[in-house]
C-alpha cells in the first residue's frame, strides 16, 4: 500500500526574494513520472505539504498555474521552524511536497465573466495561479481586474510580474500601500485595499470576485463589494487552518463539520458565511 | 484538633451563606468551589454565579482538586471578580501566583477553609501539611488549627530511592517515565504552569522532544518539575491527574525539600518573599563548583 | 460447532499463538495501572478489570511511530524510506479487550480509508485480530448501550468470548464465537479451544438490562445542528482543565501531529498521537487560533464525535467506555454532558424543528 | 581498539573562562580538547535546558565554567546560576543522571594554568568513565539529534 504521508521529492530550481523575508520557489520534480502525475491532477486553488526534511511540513498554496507543466511553484513567509529552514535552502536543494490536496476554483464555470482579483500583502501567491490560469487562457475570459495591497512597497509580492501585467494591455491592474508605507518613487495608490477598490469600483454585472488577504482586510472589503452590488455568490476565497496531514484524517482544519484540506481550501462567499466562525 | 462533622457542617453552611451574600451584593462574579460529582463519591469544581445556587458548594475530604488554576484561566479572568474556596493548599498557590503577578490580590475574594487534609484514605502530602489553616484570606471557615509539618513518613519513600544506586535510579525512573503519553494533565492540572506558551509547545529549537518516547518522557518530566523549584505547593494535583499513575509527587517533594534543606524556604506561605532561584544572597558557598 | 476455551487453557493458547507466528498483547499490570502489553505467561493476563487504563488502540494508531525516515548526503541527495509492514504491523492477537475497545478500531477504519488510505492504520487492522470478552460488569462511567453498542456487542472484534456460568474461583470458560474469516483462521491454526457451548452467565444479560440508554444519539445530533451558539458550552465546559487525558485514553480519538525528528543527515518524521482539548492543536503560526478557548475545544470533541463523524460516515465516534469521564482530573463526564445535551433538546423541541 | 574521544561540550562565560580558555592558548598551555566550547553571554543564561540537550545529543560529559562568585559581568549573574545548579544537580541525582558528567568550574580571566588543569581533568574522567551509554540508551534509534549549535533562537 502506498505510503500517503510520503512527500515527492523536488529540487529548487530558482529562488527569489520576494521581500525580506518572503521567498518564492520554483521546483522541478526529480521523478518525471510524479511530476505527470502531479498535473493529471492539479487544479487552480490546490494546496500541498512543503517540507525541509528534519524539519516538519508547512501548507502553502501551489502559486503556478496547471498550464505551466515543467514546474510548481510556491510563495512563503518564514515564521515557523520549517519556512525558516526552507528559506535557509539554496537553488539546487532538495525539499518535500506532498499534494495537490483540496478543492479548486471552478475558472472553467466563469468563462466569458470579468474577473476581478482583490489581494493583500502575502495573501497574493494563492491568487496568483489563479491570474496566471486566466492570462494563459486570456481569450476565455473578459475583463480582468487586479487590486493588489501590501503595508509597505517592500510588501509588495512579485513585483517583477506585477510590472508585467501593468504593461499588458488586457489587464487592469492597480497596486496600493497603506498610507506612510509609500517610497519616493512609488508611482501607485495609497490607501488601504478596501478603499481603494471602492474608488477603482469595478462593475458587478458578469464579473466573479477572488479576495484573499488578512482578515482584517477581509473583514473592510466584503461590505465595498456588497456597496457595489455583488452578491456572495459571485465572491470565492481561500482559506487557511493549520494543517498536518492534508488528507482528512489528523483532525484540526475543520470548520464546523467542514474539512478545509477536503471541502476547500476554496470557499464562496455564501458557503463561508454559513461556517462557523472557526477560522 | 479534629474537626467534627457538626463543625464541616457548619463551615458549609456559613460558606453557602457568604458565597450567596457576595454574589448577591455583587462583590464577586462567580464563585468556585466544590460541588458534588457526576461520578458518585466525587467532588468536583462548581461555578456558581447565581446566589439562588450557593447549595451546591460542599466542602469535605473528597475536595482534592486545588482550585487556584482555575484563576489563570481566560474565561474566568474575562468573568470579573472570582470568589474561591480555598484549602491551605490552594491559598499557597494563590500567594504563589500572586507573587508573580498572574493577578492582584484585589482581584479576588478567597473564602479560607481549614483543612485537615484531603482523600480517603488521606493522601500522603497532606499529612505533612504546612498549611491546614490557609495562610491568606479574606475570610476564614472554621477554627484554625495547628499545621501538621513535615512529616517523615512523606520522606520515606524518597529516602528510599536516594539510597538506592545511580543507576537503579535510572532504570527506576525511566521505566516509570516510560508509561507516560504526554497528555500533558500534569500540566494543566497544576496552578504554577501559567506559562501561556509551554516551553515543549516551543519548537524554535525544539528543546522539548514532544514525541512520547523514552527520551521525550524523561526529558519533559525532568523539565516539568524543575520548573515548579521553589514554587510548587505539593498540592498532588499533577500525580491526580495523571492517568498513567506516574508518582510526580516524589520529584516534587524532592525538590521541595531541597529548597528547605538549602534555603529554609517553602512556597507560597506568603505573597512577598521572592523564591529561592530567583533571588540570592551574598557569601554562599557551593562545594561542587571547584 | 460450537466452541468454548477455559482460561486453564489459555497458555496453551499463548503457546500455540507463538509457534503460529502470533504475538499477544492483553491486558496486564504496569505498575498502577492496566494496559495491553505482550502476554507470554497466562498468568500476567489480567483480566479482572471493568476496563483497561488505556484503550488497546496503540496496537492501531501507534502513539508514536515513524511514517519516514530520510538520510541525506549533501542538501540536493535525499533519500526516503518508508516503514516496512512487517516492521510496524506483525500479526498480533488483542486478547481479552471488551467490545466497547473492539469497536474502536472498526469505527476509526472509515477515516483511515476516507478517499486516501493511511496503510500504518490499515495494515495493523490487517493482520491485527481482536478476541473479545463480553461484560459482567459495569460502572457508573459505562454508556456503549447509549451508542448503539452493548456489554456483548461483536462490531469489530473477529472473536467473542462470552463468560460461561461455569466458573470457580480465579478459573472461567468462555463460550466463543468466531466472527470474522479472520477469527476462525486464527482458531484454526491455534490450540487450546474446545468444542463445547457452555451456559452464558446471566451477569452479562444483568449488566445489560442495568445499563439503560441514558441519552439518545440522534437527538444528540439534532441539537449540535444547531447548538454551535449554544451558551451551554461555555457554562459546561467551565471546569475543564484542557488537559489531553480524555482523547488520549479514547478508543476513538484518533487525531495526530507530524513532527520531524532528526538533524542534517538522517532523522525520522514521526507521527504522534494529538489532542484537540489543547492549544496548541489549532494555532496558527501568526498567532491566530481559530479555536482560542478551552469551551471552543470541547465543543470540537463533542460536535467530532455526536455530528461531524456521524455526517461523514453514519458511525458515532464513540463507544461509550467511559474512560473520559474515568480519567478526567475534574470529573468531566462525557455522558452527563450528553445527558444534558439530551435535556437540551427535550427543551427546545421547536427551535430544532425550526432549523 | 580505537581510543575512546569522549563527545562533551563546556558551556563557557565569555568574560572569564572563555578569556581564561584563551589565555592558556596564547601561553601555549597543553591541554586535550575533547570538548566543544560553546560560549554564552554568562553562566546566568545557561538554562538547564542546555545540559539536557547537550546530554540529548549524545554528550558524555558536560562542564559548565563561569565568572568566580563576586566577580560577574553582570554583577549578579552567577549568583542566580550558583543557586539554579545546586537544586539541579539534585533532581538530577534524583532521578538517576551520572553526576560524575557534569563538572562546575569559576574560572577567572587570568586563571589559564587552572583552565588547562581543569580541562585536563574534565576530560580524563569522561574518558575514563566511557560513553554515556544509560543516557544514550532512550535516545530514539537511526535519529540524529538536531543540532543544538544552529537553529537557537
Amino acid at each position: 500500500m502506498e505510503n500517503i504521508y510520503c512527500p515527492s521529492l523536488l529540487k529548487i530550481q530558482d529562488l527569489t526574494w520576494e521581500t525580506p523575508d518572503t521567498t518564492s520557489f520554483r521546483l522541478t520534480f526529480n521523478d518525471n513520472s510524479e511530476r505527470e502525475e502531479f498535473f493529471s491532477l492539479y487544479k487552480v486553488g490546490q494546496f500541498g505539504e512543503f517540507s525541509a526534511f528534519g524539519h516538519g511540513e508547512s501548507t502553502f498554496c501551489v502559486a503556478s498555474p496547471p498550464t505551466r507543466k515543467d514546474y510548481i511553484e510556491c510563495t512563503f513567509r518564514a515564521v515557523g521552524r520549517n519556512t525558516k529552514a526552507l528559506q535557509a535552502l539554496n537553488e539546487g536543494d532538495t525539499i518535500g511536497f506532498r499534494g495537490p490536496y483540496g478543492n479548486s476554483f471552478p475558472i472553467d464555470d466563469w468563462k466569458g465573466k470579468n474577473i476581478l482579483f482583490i489581494a493583500g500583502g502575502i495573501a497574493l501567491p494563492p491568487l496568483r495561479a489563479v491570474i496566471l490560469n486566466v492570462l494563459d487562457r486570456r481569450s476565455e475570459f473578459a475583463d480582468v481586474t487586479i487590486v493588489y495591497g501590501a503595508r509597505t512597497v517592500s510588501d509588495l509580492v512579485y513585483k517583477m510580474e506585477l510590472q508585467e501585467w501593468e504593461a499588458r494591455n488586457d489587464v487592469n491592474i492597480v497596486t496600493t500601500v497603506d498610507p506612510g508605507g509609500e517610497t519616493e518613487d512609488w508611482t501607485g495608490k495609497i490607501g488601504f485595499v478596501p478603499t481603494v477598490l471602492d474608488e477603482v469600483a469595478p462593475s458587478n454585472e458578469n464579473t466573479i470576485a477572488l479576495i484573499c488577504g488578512p482578515p482584517i482586510m477581509i473583514k473592510f472589503t466584503f461590505p465595498v463589494l456588497d456597496k457595489l452590488g455583488f452578491s456572495k455568490n459571485q465572491i470565492f476565497t481561500t482559506l487557511e487552518n493549520r494543517m498536518k496531514c492534508g488528507l482528512g484524517k489528523c483532525g484540526r482544519c475543520n470548520v464546523g463539520g467542514t474539512y478545509v484540506c477536503k471541502d476547500g481550501p476554496v470557499f464562496r462567499a455564501d458557503v463561508l458565511a454559513e461556517l462557523p466562525a472557526e477560522y | 484538633m479534629v474537626i467534627s462533622e457538626a463543625d464541616t457542617t457548619k463551615i458549609v453552611n456559613s460558606l453557602r451563606v457568604r458565597a450567596k451574600e457576595l454574589l448577591e451584593s455583587g462583590e464577586v462574579k462567580v464563585i468556585i468551589g466544590y460541588g458534588e460529582g457526576y461520578t458518585k463519591g466525587k467532588a468536583v469544581p462548581v461555578f456558581i454565579t447565581d446566589p439562588g445556587k450557593t447549595d451546591q458548594l460542599i466542602f469535605d475530604a473528597r475536595c482534592v482538586n486545588n482550585l487556584s488554576m482555575y484563576l489563570k484561566h481566560a474565561e474566568i479572568k474575562a468573568m470579573g471578580k472570582v470568589g474561591i474556596v480555598a484549602k491551605g493548599c490552594d491559598a499557597r498557590a494563590i500567594n504563589v501566583l500572586i507573587l508573580e503577578s498572574q493577578f492582584k490580590r484585589e482581584d479576588i475574594f478567597i473564602l479560607g477553609v481549614v483543612c485537615e487534609g484531603v482523600g480517603d484514605p488521606i493522601e500522603e502530602q497532606c499529612k505533612s501539611c504546612v498549611a491546614n489553616t490557609p495562610p491568606v484570606y479574606d475570610e476564614l471557615f472554621g477554627e484554625p488549627i495547628e499545621n501538621q509539618g513535615w512529616n517523615d513518613e512523606t520522606f520515606a519513600k524518597i529516602e528510599e530511592l536516594e539510597s538506592m544506586t545511580q543507576s537503579e535510579l535510572w532504570n527506576f525512573w525511566v521505566k516509570e517515565f516510560d508509561r507516560c503519553i504526554k497528555c500533558y494533565a500534569c500540566r494543566e492540572a497544576c496552578p504554577m504552569c501559567t506559562c501561556t506558551r509551554c516551553i515543549t509547545d516551543k519548537n524554535q529549537p525544539q528543546w522539548v522532544p514532544t514525541s512520547p518516547h523514552s527520551d521525550g518522557n524523561y526529558h519533559w518530566n525532568l523539565t516539568r518539575a524543575f520548573h515548579l523549584v521553589g514554587r510548587c505547593v505539593g498540592c498532588n494535583s499533577c500525580e491526580r491527574a495523571c492517568p498513567m499513575d506516574i508518582p510526580l509527587s516524589l520529584v516534587n517533594w524532592k525538590l521541595i525539600k531541597a529548597v528547605h534543606d538549602e534555603y529554609e524556604f517553602i512556597a507560597g506561605m506568603d505573597a512577598e518573599t521572592a523564591p529561592p532561584l530567583a533571588t540570592y544572597t551574598e557569601g554562599e558557598e557551593t562545594d561542587f563548583i571547584k | 460447532m460450537a466452541l468454548s476455551i477455559h482460561s486453564d487453557d489459555f497458555q496453551t493458547l499463548l503457546d500455540s499463538l507463538r509457534e503460529a507466528g502470533y504475538r499477544c498483547v492483553g491486558p496486564a499490570r504496569d505498575g498502577t495501572i492496566t494496559k495491553f502489553k505482550p502476554i507470554e505467561q497466562a498468568g500476567d493476563l489480567f483480566l479482572d478489570e471493568i476496563l483497561t487504563t488505556v484503550s488497546p488502540k496503540e496496537f492501531f494508531l501507534a502513539e508514536h511511530e515513524a511514517i519516514l525516515s530520510y538520510r541525506m548526503k549533501g542538501k540536493s541527495d535525499i533519500e526516503l524510506t518508508t516503514p516496512s509492514k512487517e516492521e510496524y504491523a506483525p500479526p498480533t492477537l488483542v486478547f481479552g479487550c471488551r467490545p466497547c475497545d473492539a469497536a474502536g478500531p472498526d469505527i476509526v477504519k472509515s477515516v483511515m480509508t476516507w478517499d486516501y488510505d493511511d496503510r500504518f492504520f490499515l495494515d495493523r487492522a490487517d493482520s491485527t485480530v481482536i478476541a473479545a470478552i463480553a461484560c459482567v460488569e459495569a460502572d457508573e462511567a459505562c454508556f456503549c448501550t447509549s451508542v448503539e453498542l452493548a456489554p456483548d456487542s461483536q462490531t469489530g472484534a473477529d472473536i467473542l468470548l462470552i463468560p460461561s456460568s461455569n466458573s470457580t474461583g480465579d478459573t472461567q470458560e468462555y463460550s466463543v464465537t468466531a466472527i470474522t474469516e479472520k477469527g476462525r483462521k486464527l482458531i484454526d491454526s491455534t490450540k487450546g479451544w474446545k468444542d463445547g457451548n457452555p451456559e452464558r452467565a446471566s451477569a452479562i444479560d444483568e449488566v445489560k438490562s442495568n445499563l439503560k440508554p441514558s441519552f439518545d444519539p440522534a437527538k444528540v445530533r439534532e441539537w449540535l445542528d444547531n447548538g454551535f451558539d449554544h451558551e451551554w458550552w461555555n457554562t459546561a465546559t467551565l471546569s475543564c482543565i484542557g488537559c489531553g487525558t480524555c482523547t488520549y485514553t479514547c478508543p476513538t480519538c484518533h487525531c495526530f501531529d507530524i513532527v520531524d525528528e532528526g538533524g542534517q543527515s538522517e532523522g525520522v518524521r514521526v507521527k504522534n498521537w494529538d489532542s484537540c482539548m489543547m492549544s496548541l492543536f489549532t494555532l496558527h503560526t501568526s498567532g491566530h487560533n481559530p479555536r482560542p478557548l478551552k469551551s471552543n475545544r470541547f465543543r470540537q470533541r463533542i460536535m467530532h464525535k455526536f455530528k461531524y463523524y456521524p455526517d461523514l460516515f453514519e458511525r458515532i465516534l464513540c463507544t461509550g467506555c467511559g474512560r473520559c469521564q474515568r480519567h478526567c482530573p475534574v470529573d468531566m463526564a462525557l455522558k452527563g454532558l450528553l445527558e444534558q445535551i439530551g435535556r437540551l433538546a427535550a427543551e427546545t423541541p421547536d427551535q430544532v424543528a425550526a432549523g | 581498539m580505537a581510543e575512546f574521544h569522549p563527545k562533551t561540550f563546556a558551556f563557557l562565560c565569555n568574560w572569564c573562562t572563555y578569556t581564561g580558555a584563551d589565555l592558556a592558548g596564547t601561553s601555549r598551555m597543553l591541554y586535550p580538547a575533547d570538548f566543544r566550547v560553546i560560549k554564552v553571554p554568562c553562566t546566568g543564561r545557561i538554562d538547564m535546558e542546555f545540559i539536557i540537550k547537550a546530554f540529548e545529543q549524545g554528550a558524555d560529559g558536560v562542564w559548565v565554567s563561569g565568572c568566580h562568585i563576586g566577580d560577574c559581568h553582570y554583577n549578579t549573574g552567577n549568583y542566580y546560576a550558583q543557586r539554579r545548579w545546586t537544586i539541579f544537580r539534585q533532581e538530577l541525582a534524583f532521578l538517576g543522571i551520572d553526576l560524575r558528567r557534569l563538572k562546575f568550574t569559576w574560572i577567572s580571566a587570568a586563571e589559564g594554568r587552572k583552565f588547562a588543569d581543569e580541562a585536563a581533568e574534565f576530560v580524563n574522567r569522561i574518558t575514563q568513565l566511557g560513553p554515556y551509554n544509560e543516557f544514550q540508551s532512550i535516545l530514539p534509534e537511526n535519529r540524529e539529534v538536531e543540532s543544538i549549535l544552529g537553529g537557537v533562537s
